[in-house]
């Protein structure tokens, strides 16, 4: 058994230095993963789409159901993790002798796994107002330069599991209030579904945007409203995972 | 310069993905990971993407490491060889 | 704003996946309306999609530009006679979703019952947008969708062994995804295009190259892994057996098929790009043969009914491969039907096989002997179902396993007809052993000879799906003749 | 770059692939095998990341002062898609494996199957 495990992994170096092997060198311009549809939205993509950041417009316009599959696929992981039962309350005494669960924050029960230095603490502390800025600016200014919804989301979400370490679950759970919970969790794929089906009404395409100068701050209106459904939902989604692992 | 800096990464890569491959204590496996998506984020944003090597140092080394931390502490932090 | 047919097929696999985000909320009030509310949007999603067919008939293949980007340039959703399977898959939902009301009473608690709901939506939602999309990215986004909300599913009634299973099914389910993604990386970067019939044509166009073939080759491992043909099927007996029962239904009847929708899609991909699979191809016909024989011989010696029903999947994937591999018209449209008839006939199985379980508590041939004289409605579609899936001719089986035996035949193929004659006896002989155990032994259990039949929101599913397996069975020429021109220009790509 | 015929990059790419696939296959520690998928993750990630840079050319943000070269925008889209799903997928199978550990009390492969 343990033979056909690395006889595996030998085959499948194999296979993949013969695939790779043919490939074009990476980095001439002139390669066909270069010259087809990503060089449309390089020229064109700043007139159909008014962003800056091409990256962007791929996620939102061009792409924009996988983006919609994408916030579909982060909730689906938040449901699953909700559907399973938690391993503490499992088996809460049936005499075996495991010692009780380490945990990572700060009111956590008994032993500590990392204990968070006062050093780190204070520079969570320090860095966190700075790192939200950061979060909003990627939100705001995600069609300009890097960064959008997405990435938003991961940096909040980040931030919120930092803040948990620093300063205890209890604190962190109050920025995502109970009762808003499930509506909060719901703003990514439901923000698409809604925003897509405006598209829908305007241009008669599902998730299209109105092209014309006249509808530019129409436009502007949906794209904020889709990025701000993927920051939130997402950063919530991050946060409940963090707490539903953290038990 | 710059092909000399980017073998480096490279080698670093290669170099910490086998440590975490040898780790036996898994605390110190998921730091190495978190490390080498670190170092996978810097290689990114040294090949033009700075929007994946947002989201890899917030997802890849952050949240992932800290889930994995999180199931460290509910399970157990020794690798049985 | 123009209503246009076409533009509805967008909202296929949105209406269900949206709706998914809002049964949390739903349940906040009642539980219980969780339930309702998924089967009000499965009810919507399967009218939506029976209208849909009826313009394919009527107009031909229906397509949707999401965002009014023109593919390639922009995601195309396809709603063709391939794509039509979304019908039944949002009519099996349908049917399920009711089911599983009372039967989650007994064994989920009624806390996870919102996540059990939404997880089916999502379920319904990415197989709809697997078999509908020709983007190869979105086409992995949507297997994700329906892998991540499968291996919940699993897991979802509790217990170690069922997360034990889960994960299995979830490692080896990764692997595959990896490799899908893998793939469509490869042919990204060597033609610079996801969409399937846009990258064909350029491969077409260019020097032909092993990184090609090594791309649709791993596609097609991974979906062969999706499938669970022999070998690669470690995975399924214990994820479908320990899921519960309307679950097993939905994984056993329909998350299979993703990897027969995949299969398809590679070979459209080869055909129309032109690189030659046939070492592949000949591979896929043996396992699928060796599949057939082993799936069937391994359900004889399980006591457990869902365990022995499991493994009778394995041994229908083995047809459908086998089918498919042949590439001959008939081989390929009996394969095809019986991707839904196997479905069908499956959730019937699991669904009544769950009834039985429900009300008797009992999961073993050993302890259920007896029980066709207590359920006599509920065994009387279990009877049906396994005709059905032995493939006696008034059933819903026969047509399409005799199809693809007619494609053994027809294209020279000696070994591969004898092998299906070979696998249907040993069907033969397990669903006899079942029916024997029900109607010819004495009860040896209280549970059985206390048990009464299932409330109606469980037996009219069952009973409806069962006369489905007749009535589908009378009129399977119309599937066929359905099924017939998909299969022509399938095959006339690959040139034969 | 080139060495042994292959671009040094795809290399990397291969064994790292490998590394990660050698973690899945011969660990027996349920955490292991997950980092082991995690790394095959991010290999196929560089990979794509690799596949859309020009060399010397810049982000693909067009704003003012860049350019004439600018890198494929759609692998970063793909990438930063890869992401999200790799993460929902570890999330899902550490919840699994927390339960695993609770009713079983190892999440060591090689003690579980012999459990029932």
């Amino acid at each position: 058994m343990r033979w056909l495990g690395l006889a595996l992994v030998v085959v499948a170096a194999a296979t993949l230095m013969l695939g790779v092997a043919d490939l074009p060198p990476h980095g001439a311009p002139d390669a066909p993963v270069h010259t087809h549809v990503g060089a449309r939205y390089l020229e064109r993509g700043v007139a159909e789409t008014g962003m800056r950041n091409l990256v962007t417009a791929v996620l939102l316009v061009y792409r924009g159901f996988d983006t919609f599959l994408e916030v579909v696929v982060i909730f689906s992981a938040l449901v699953a993790v909700v559907a399973l039962p938690r391993g503490r309350a499992a088996r809460p005494d049936d005499g075996d002798d495991r010692p009780p669960a380490a945990s990572l924050t700060a009111e956590g029960p008994a032993q500590q796994l990392v204990s968070v230095s006062p050093v780190v603490a204070f520079v969570v502390q320090l860095l966190g107002p700075f790192i939200a800025v950061f979060a909003l600016a990627s939100l705001y200014r995600g069609h300009v330069s890097p960064g959008g919804g997405f990435q938003s989301a991961a940096i909040f979400g980040a931030l919120f599991i930092a803040i948990a370490l620093v300063q205890g679950r209890e604190r962190a759970a109050l920025l995502v209030p109970r009762g808003a919970r499930v509506w909060l969790q719901a703003l990514g794929p439901l923000s698409f579904a809604l925003i897509g089906t405006v598209g829908w009404i305007l241009t008669g395409a599902f998730l299209g945007y109105p092209a014309d100068a006249a509808a530019y701050a129409l436009r502007e209106a949906m794209v904020v409203a889709v990025e701000v459904g993927i920051a939130v939902g997402g950063a919530v989604i991050l946060a409940q995972l963090f707490m539903a692992m953290e038990g | 310069m710059s092909q000399l800096f980017d073998a480096l990464l490279l080698l670093l890569l290669i170099s910490t993905a086998i440590t975490v491959v040898r780790a036996t204590d898994l605390v110190a496996a998921v730091v190495k990971f978190g490390l080498y998506s670190l170092m996978m984020c810097v290689l990114w944003q040294h090949r033009g993407a700075p929007d994946v090597a947002i989201a890899e140092a917030a997802v890849g080394a952050g949240v992932t490491s800290v889930l994995f931390l999180l199931t460290v502490a509910r399970t157990t932090r020794v690798e049985k060889p | 704003m123009t209503f246009s047919w076409s533009q509805a097929v967008a909202w296929l696999p949105v209406l269900p996946l949206a709706a998914a985000a809002l049964v949390p909320i739903v349940a906040q009030r009642n539980a219980r309306a969780a339930g309702g509310f998924t089967f009000v949007v499965t009810l919507l999603t399967a009218a939506l999609a029976v209208a849909l067919t009826i313009r394919l008939v009527a107009e031909g293949p229906l397509t949707v530009h999401l965002g009014g980007w023109v593919a390639p340039y922009g995601i195309e959703l396809r709603f063709d006679r391939l794509g039509a399977w979304s019908a039944p898959l949002a009519t099996f939902f349908a049917l399920v979703v009711p089911f599983a009301w009372r039967y989650l009473e007994g064994s989920v608690p009624r806390e996870r019952w919102a996540a059990f709901y939404a997880l089916m939506l999502l379920n319904l939602g990415g197989l709809i947008g697997f078999s509908l999309t020709v983007d190869l990215f979105n086409l992995f986004l949507a297997m994700e969708v329906v892998s991540i909300s499968s291996y919940a599913l699993v897991a979802v009634a509790g217990r170690g062994t069922a997360a034990w299973a889960a994960l299995k099914y979830l490692l080896l389910g990764s692997v595959s995804s990896l490799l899908v993604l893998f793939a469509v990386a490869l042919l990204f970067a060597l033609t610079g295009s996801l969409n399937l019939f846009d990258v064909a044509a350029r491969l077409a166009a260019s020097e032909p190259s092993p990184a090609a073939t090594l791309a649709l080759a791993s596609l097609a491992v991974a979906f062969v892994v999706k499938a669970a043909l022999f070998p690669l099927h470690v995975w399924l007996p214990d994820a479908h057996a320990i899921a519960p029962s309307p679950v097993s239904a939905v994984l056993s009847g329909l998350v299979v098929k993703i990897g027969i929708v995949g299969l398809v899609r590679v070979m459209q991909l080869a055909g129309e790009s032109g690189i030659a699979l046939d070492v592949f191809s000949e591979l896929l016909m043996l396992l699928g043969a060796v599949a057939i024989v082993m799936g069937a011989f391994l359900a004889i010696f399980q006591d457990d009914i869902k365990l022995m029903l499991a493994y009778s999947t394995i041994s229908n994937i083995g047809y459908i491969v086998l089918g498919l591999g042949l590439a001959v018209p008939f081989a390929v449209s009996g394969a095809l039907v019986h991707v839904f008839n196997h479905a069908l006939i499956k959730v019937t199985l699991f669904l009544a096989a769950g009834s039985i379980i429900h009300q008797t508590g009992l999961r073993t041939l050993t302890d259920l002997r007896g029980v066709g004289r207590t359920l006599p409605q509920t065994c009387a579609a279990m009877t049906l179902g396994a005709m059905a899936i032995v493939g006696l001719p008034p059933t819903a089986g026969f047509i399409s396993k005799w199809y693809i035996g007619l494609g053994a035949f027809s294209a020279g193929r000696v070994a591969y007809g004898f092998a299906l004659v070979f696998g249907a006896l040993f069907v033969f002989i397990y669903y006899v052993r079942m029916l024997n155990t029900f109607y010819f032994q004495r009860a040896t259990r209280e549970e059985v000879v206390a048990a009464v039949e299932p409330p109606w929101s469980m037996r009219g599913p069952v009973i409806a799906l069962a006369a489905a397996c007749l009535i589908v069975g009378l009129f399977g020429g119309i599937l066929l003749a359905f099924i017939t021109p998909a299969v022509g220009e399938l095959l006339a790509a690959m040139g034969s | 770059m080139v060495l042994f015929g292959v671009d040094v990059d795809y290399l990397a790419f291969v064994v790292l692939f490998c590394v990660g696939l050698y973690m899945l296959v011969r660990k027996s520690n349920l955490l292991k095998k997950l980092l082991g998928l995690n790394v095959m993750e991010t290999a196929v990630f560089a990979f794509l990341v690799t596949a859309g840079m020009i060399e010397g050319a810049d982000p693909p943000i067009r704003t003012a002062g860049t350019g004439p070269l600018f890198a494929n925008p759609i692998p970063h889209a793909m990438v930063l898609t890869g992401i999200v799903v790799a993460v929902s997928v570890t999330a899902v199978a550490l919840a699994l494996i927390v339960q695993i550990h609770a009713h079983y009390g190892t999440i060591e492969v090689d003690e579980l199957k012999g459990l029932p």
